[in-house]
């Protein structure tokens, strides 16, 4: 036990802080906040791509650096801090869930030219107002050599800018025993069809159709028992994918904070500057606070789910903490920022507005309550439960 | 002490009631909620305009004004039952220029001054832009430094502001400036009247993060009749200290948060998720509970300060109290309005499948303004504390003596 | 609507007032805490009953002053600033309940004697964790000219220091139509047996156990219908001494802010009052602004319930926000006293102990939210209640 | 960064856990539940100074320190565990004068001063009450007026102390005097060890809400010798204001509020009421689960704080956050446990009746305290703003350089 980062992770930190202040700056995330974008921030995803970021978590023999997780999660608070586009976040969690489920030509495949820089990706493995409901919505129906999926899946980031989904589905009973199988679409193949929504953050996030025509044949089937997919498998890889969403909101979170306190250095008002008076200096405390405790569980569950461990309760601890800590540190900021906070112009809407999407996607406060209620064994017979 | 509407104040509602019902089509709501209301960038709709047409014919914009102002001579409560109903019905009603800057030109202004703007403000016809702050001052109003010279029989006015909503569709800028740059910096500021296409102001846009549009706005040799000087030169600090008492009753409103709270408890109680009504989960069923009760105070707090005018008093505390209180409110309810609808709650309002129409996504843009905007909550707490308790200053400004006496009236419930 | 008080009121108020600091000083109240005592503070209910304020609600037949409810509503304002004795709020919940379900004779009798002075009594009608559950713990049995009660009454007030307690009790299948009847019973009769709890708050609160042989007469039974008694008579009675209650603590509360705004502004620290400092500014400004808003939703529900309303909703917010008004305002008086408030010799833990007792009698916050949900038809079948 | 116990660790933690299974008898358990611990106004109990002695004996006491001074010279994370254990069997374990008192002499004291008081210290023998407070201070210690004024080879010290925990039991004060009262008024202070028994000191009770004695102390011409001064003269200020940051930490254990919190899950989940189990109220449920988050974030900022000190650093913006934190995590847990039980929530440990032995009301009593003492949560707000961020004093007291690579490093969670 030694909750402090050492040598090798504190110069990870801070080459990656370089590395994206340089390559993603808020000019970049206002840009591509604008309609009609595509996303794709190039240069960024190039360099994500030769630093051996985007391979960080994979091993060597596909192209990776064989780090933990833990290291991506350290990466990605960075990525938080400035608003990195989700779809790096969409394609890592793509090679996650490959490199966890998929067979080893799957793995060598795919992980590969996502190692490269090459592919980016998206998922819909779970509900996206729950990480903790991983259900699918679409069934699978096999016919001869391949398989035929129908269904919808909501809340899919970056479905129509990306070149490979991946979709869990059920079969149905006349193709034996129900199981779960995870499928690697390609958008706007035969039989997809997505709108994309209007989102509170200007991210990408469509609505997916797929009728029967959509089909899949095997080699993009994942399978790995080869008997359908086992359900804790599943689960683990919507948990680390969440601790790794807090560790972002953590970084965002920071940032937020970073920024309020600059400011309020600097304006002054009553003959002062801001940062003197004892209420503004709450206002910092109190996101400090909040700040401070999410980092702590954010990590601990991505420590722990980079250990291969489900940690059921401390994803849903880290989740309601993040949530919070975000919010607060945005809602914070505007207060302190006053007017100045509040136009377009500053930027700082686009952190509040992160803050509050990510509460919503995997889950805010009752979901992560009602996970962490069932965690303690505090709920009796699934009856009483009234949400799913 | 009575808590319930009598007959004449329930014929009033009815009659405001009847005319929204009336005058408020679908047209209205639609270009409403297209634009998000009159600061949207485009100004005021027409439909808008043909709204704010009628009310000012049936005089509802002076209905607390003097009748020899041209107004109705109603009371507080009767103001606070129109505003709360169109607040309710979500149609923007009288704006500042009626409010506030009428009832200190009619208490401050000179003979001239009466003459010159309150018809036309009565009308709809004259309408203003409040010109406070400057980028340098913020909430520290008094640190202003647009000046006035007086040539001749003009006032030249050279400086800016900001936050200068609607100087865009103004027609008028109600402008504090500095007369007396040698006097302390409260005695030396006056209130000039600007036409707003007088030569030398410049508006420029900021847009805010609920779509708003605000302004800066630019004043460069701007000359005035020496006439629009309201009231007495150096004499403004003290006009619109009282002005901003009035200003923060203008929004605690309970309306617009009423209206919310009824249409997510009608909404929870008919949309399933999953198979379950949203009200028979247990905890949107607490939080609607909570927020409704939190609706209820609000709502107690603006017939409170309305009583207490009608009574002749102002009602300073009151008001700071319900502006902290329905600000945090109104965050709590688009916060939690959001996330009941889980990943759908951050839909907005140009997605068809946004619940109620992205009204929460809305609110939570527009209500983190509320906290800051009329006096940081923050600010306001510590008028709280010491004009209501006599706690000292904490040196940001020059101390005053604490008013125990209207603090007692008030803690007392009593004002009178 | 005027919320504001007239002058007449206010004249109430203001004399009250005096009348407490006078006859209720902070070493009565501390003396009657001793263990042991009958909490019977005899000077001040002589100048109770001499000023009219026993019998102000009632009217002047019964030898009471004809004011309403609401009057007795500020009484019981200013008498929560001093932490009155419970046995004042006690009798009056037992008066105001004869006065509404009493027969005219019981009225005579009972209220006569109550506005003189002569009378302390109690009563035990709901739930004391929930005064919005009336069903009884107690059954009464029919067995010749009188009844036979039999059940445990928990958390009874000064059960064992006055003269009569009314409680309620369903009637026997065997006795016709099951019904709710009440009776004014006496302490230490037969089959009367009580035990004082310890409680927190240093108040009396029995356990009372009543056995078969407890019997009452028929001037004894409460029964205005002659068919047992109306639900909505006993509700109203328990939202009536609920919004009584509210009252109470939003005048606790208050005391307890001026007390707190009293100290910080001789206290020094780092050579300056504690009252400039605008940290401790905002301590008084919160308990400002919950105490503000408590005070307009309990003397809604006061006024309300006055006119003879049910005014479930209303006196559900009210004893919400007064639990809270009054907590905060306590613990808010906690953190700016600092030690100074925490030793006993200084007093102040008598206002918390009463803040959070008052809490919980009659219900705290869950609770209150359980009736809100249910007054704003929130709740659906009644089988999806999990609490009573 | 590692999350989980070492195997090292683990056994440590087992052995705690064992000894305290042998060693913590009912006896003690029940006189503890009785007097409410230590600082009772009878003092330690005889059952609690028999443990006491067994936890000298093992050295536990001296866990931390170097073996030079009889210590064991183990690690804060190790001291955490054992703190921890402690804590949650709600024995109390090694006091100020060991956590604090005796750091400072080994970091700061004179080899006389080493030798006099260590060894003693580590038996259990020589306890300190630790005099910082003064009626007329407060949270303010640098304005301490008690002085001690050298006359030939003694110390005469006359003044008087508040909040002097712990005075009527132990055998010495560990007192802040004025040594040099024309300094500027942090410079002038130093520490004097004074035996209780010395003639001219007078210790009056001060009983708190949570039923413990507290004391005021009066010195008059008390005479210590000179060398009962520790370290040297008037660098008393130095050596406090980095014990209170490691007295700080002796209060963010999250042992007893996990042992709550437990212990509220576990009836919940037994006990019906009106024939609902209590776990299944949604309500009930949610609370819980809050409650136990709390814990857990609570626990990660106490061992982040004692691994920090294990890198050498000194955690002061962490121990300070944790304070703020676990002190209002602590009176949300028995304001809403005191709730769960409804009425029944008010008896004390006296009513056979209470739930959970009245452990949450006393619980609530004990709470309060904790969020002014050791530094009020509004000063150490402050502490995070300034020292954690570099803002501005606001003219409290002298301001500090920002220490902003102190807060580099642990905002990242990264010291080293």
């Amino acid at each position: 036990m030694r909750i402090t980062l050492t040598d090798d992770q504190i110069e990870l930190q801070r080459s990656v802080r370089s590395l994206f202040a340089k390559e993603c700056p808020p000019e970049l995330v206002r840009e591509l906040r604008a309609d009609d974008t595509t996303m794709d921030p190039q240069r960024l995803w190039t360099s994500l791509a030769d630093t051996g970021i985007l391979g960080l978590p994979f091993s060597e023999d596909v192209g990776g650096q064989g780090a933990g997780l833990f290291e991506l999660g350290l990466v990605l608070q960075e990525a938080g801090r400035v608003l990195c586009p989700t779809i790096v976040y969409s394609t890592l969690a793509f090679g996650i869930t490959i490199d966890r489920l998929g067979s080893p030509e799957q793995r060598r495949r795919w992980l590969r030219s996502l190692a490269a820089g090459e592919l980016r990706a998206s998922t819909a493995l779970w509900n996206p107002s729950d990480s903790g409901d991983i259900r699918p919505t679409v069934t699978a129906r096999r016919d001869g050599d391949t398989w035929h999926l129908a269904g919808t899946i909501d809340f899919v980031q970056n479905a129509d800018v990306v070149d490979a989904v991946l979709v869990s589905a059920r079969t149905l009973p006349e193709d034996g025993p129900e199981r779960t199988l995870a499928f690697i679409l390609t958008p706007g193949q035969d039989g997809w069809r997505s709108e994309r929504h209007r989102t509170f953050g200007r991210d990408i996030q469509c609505r997916v159709h797929l009728d029967l025509a959509v089909h899949a044949d095997d080699d993009r089937v994942i399978d790995l028992l080869d008997g359908g997919l086992d359900e804790s498998d599943l689960r683990w890889v919507a948990n680390a994918v969440t601790a790794l969403q807090c560790m972002e909101m953590v970084g965002g979170a920071a940032a937020v904070l970073d920024r309020t306190v600059d400011y309020v250095k600097v304006r002054e008002q009553f003959g002062r500057p801001l940062a003197g008076f004892q209420a503004v200096q709450h206002l910092v405390a109190d996101a400090h606070i909040a700040v401070a405790g999410a980092r702590l569980v954010a990590a601990q569950a991505c420590w722990r789910t980079a250990r291969g461990e489900l940690a059921e309760r401390e994803v849903a601890i880290a989740k309601l903490h993040s949530n919070e800590a975000y919010k607060l540190a945005t809602l914070n900021a505007h207060q302190a920022h006053g007017g100045m906070g509040y136009i377009l112009e500053t930027g700082l809407h686009m952190w509040s507005e992160r803050a509050k999407t990510a509460e919503l996607l995997g889950g805010a406060w009752d979901t992560q309550i009602g996970r962490l209620e069932q965690a303690l064994g505090l709920v009796g017979a699934p009856a009483e439960r009234t949400t799913p | 002490m009575e808590f319930e509407l009598n007959d004449s104040q329930r014929r009033w509602r009815q009659e405001v009631r009847d005319f929204l019902a009336a005058q408020v089509p679908q047209e209205l709501r639609d270009e409403l909620w297209q634009t998000g209301g009159p600061d949207s960038p485009e100004g005021p709709g027409p439909h808008l305009r043909v709204f704010w047409k009628k009310l000012s014919e049936k005089r509802w914009f002076g209905l607390t004004w003097p009748k020899e102002y041209g107004g109705l001579g109603r009371g507080a409560v009767d103001q606070q039952i129109l505003l709360t109903e169109l607040d309710y019905a979500g149609v923007p009603g009288p704006d500042l220029t009626v409010t506030s800057v009428a009832p200190m030109i009619m208490e401050h202004g000179t003979p001239q001054n009466k003459a010159e703007f309150l018809p036309g403000i009565a009308k709809g016809e004259i309408t203003a832009a409040v010109g406070y702050s400057e980028p340098d001052a913020g909430t520290d109003l008094a640190s202003l430094r647009t000046q006035a010279v007086l040539d001749g029989d003009e006032w030249v006015i050279n400086g800016s502001k900001i936050w200068n909503s609607h100087a865009h569709h103004t027609t008028h800028e109600w402008l504090c400036v500095r007369t007396d740059p040698l006097a302390p910096k409260h005695r030396g500021i006056s209130v000039i009247m600007v036409p707003i296409d007088t030569p030398g102001i410049e508006i420029r846009p900021l847009i805010t993060w609920r779509g708003s549009r605000t302004n800066e706005a630019f004043f460069t040799d701007v000359r005035v009749p020496r006439t629009h000087l309201i009231g007495e030169v150096n004499k403004g600090w003290q006009y619109i200290t009282g002005a901003l008492d009035l200003e923060r009753g203008f929004i605690v409103f309970d309306g617009e948060m009423r209206r919310e709270v009824d249409r997510l408890i009608e909404r929870c109680g008919t949309t399933t998720a999953d198979g379950v009504r949203l009200a028979d989960r247990p905890e949107v069923r607490r939080r609607l509970a909570e927020l409704d009760a939190g609706v209820e105070v609000a709502r107690l707090f603006a017939l409170e300060a309305a009583s207490q005018v009608d009574e002749g008093a102002i009602p300073t505390i009151t008001l700071t109290t319900a502006k902290i209180y329905t600000s945090e409110l109104r965050q709590k309810i688009a916060d939690y309005g959001m996330q009941i609808f889980g990943a759908a709650g951050q839909l907005d309002r140009h997605d068809p499948d946004a619940p109620l129409n992205g009204a929460m996504e809305w609110l939570y843009r527009s209500s983190a303004r509320f906290r800051f905007a009329g006096g940081t909550n923050e600010v306001l707490r510590d008028v709280i504390a010491q004009r209501g308790h006599g706690m000292p200053s904490s040196g940001r400004r020059p101390s005053r003596p604490a008013d125990k006496t209207v603090a007692d009236r008030e803690l007392n419930g009593a004002n009178r």
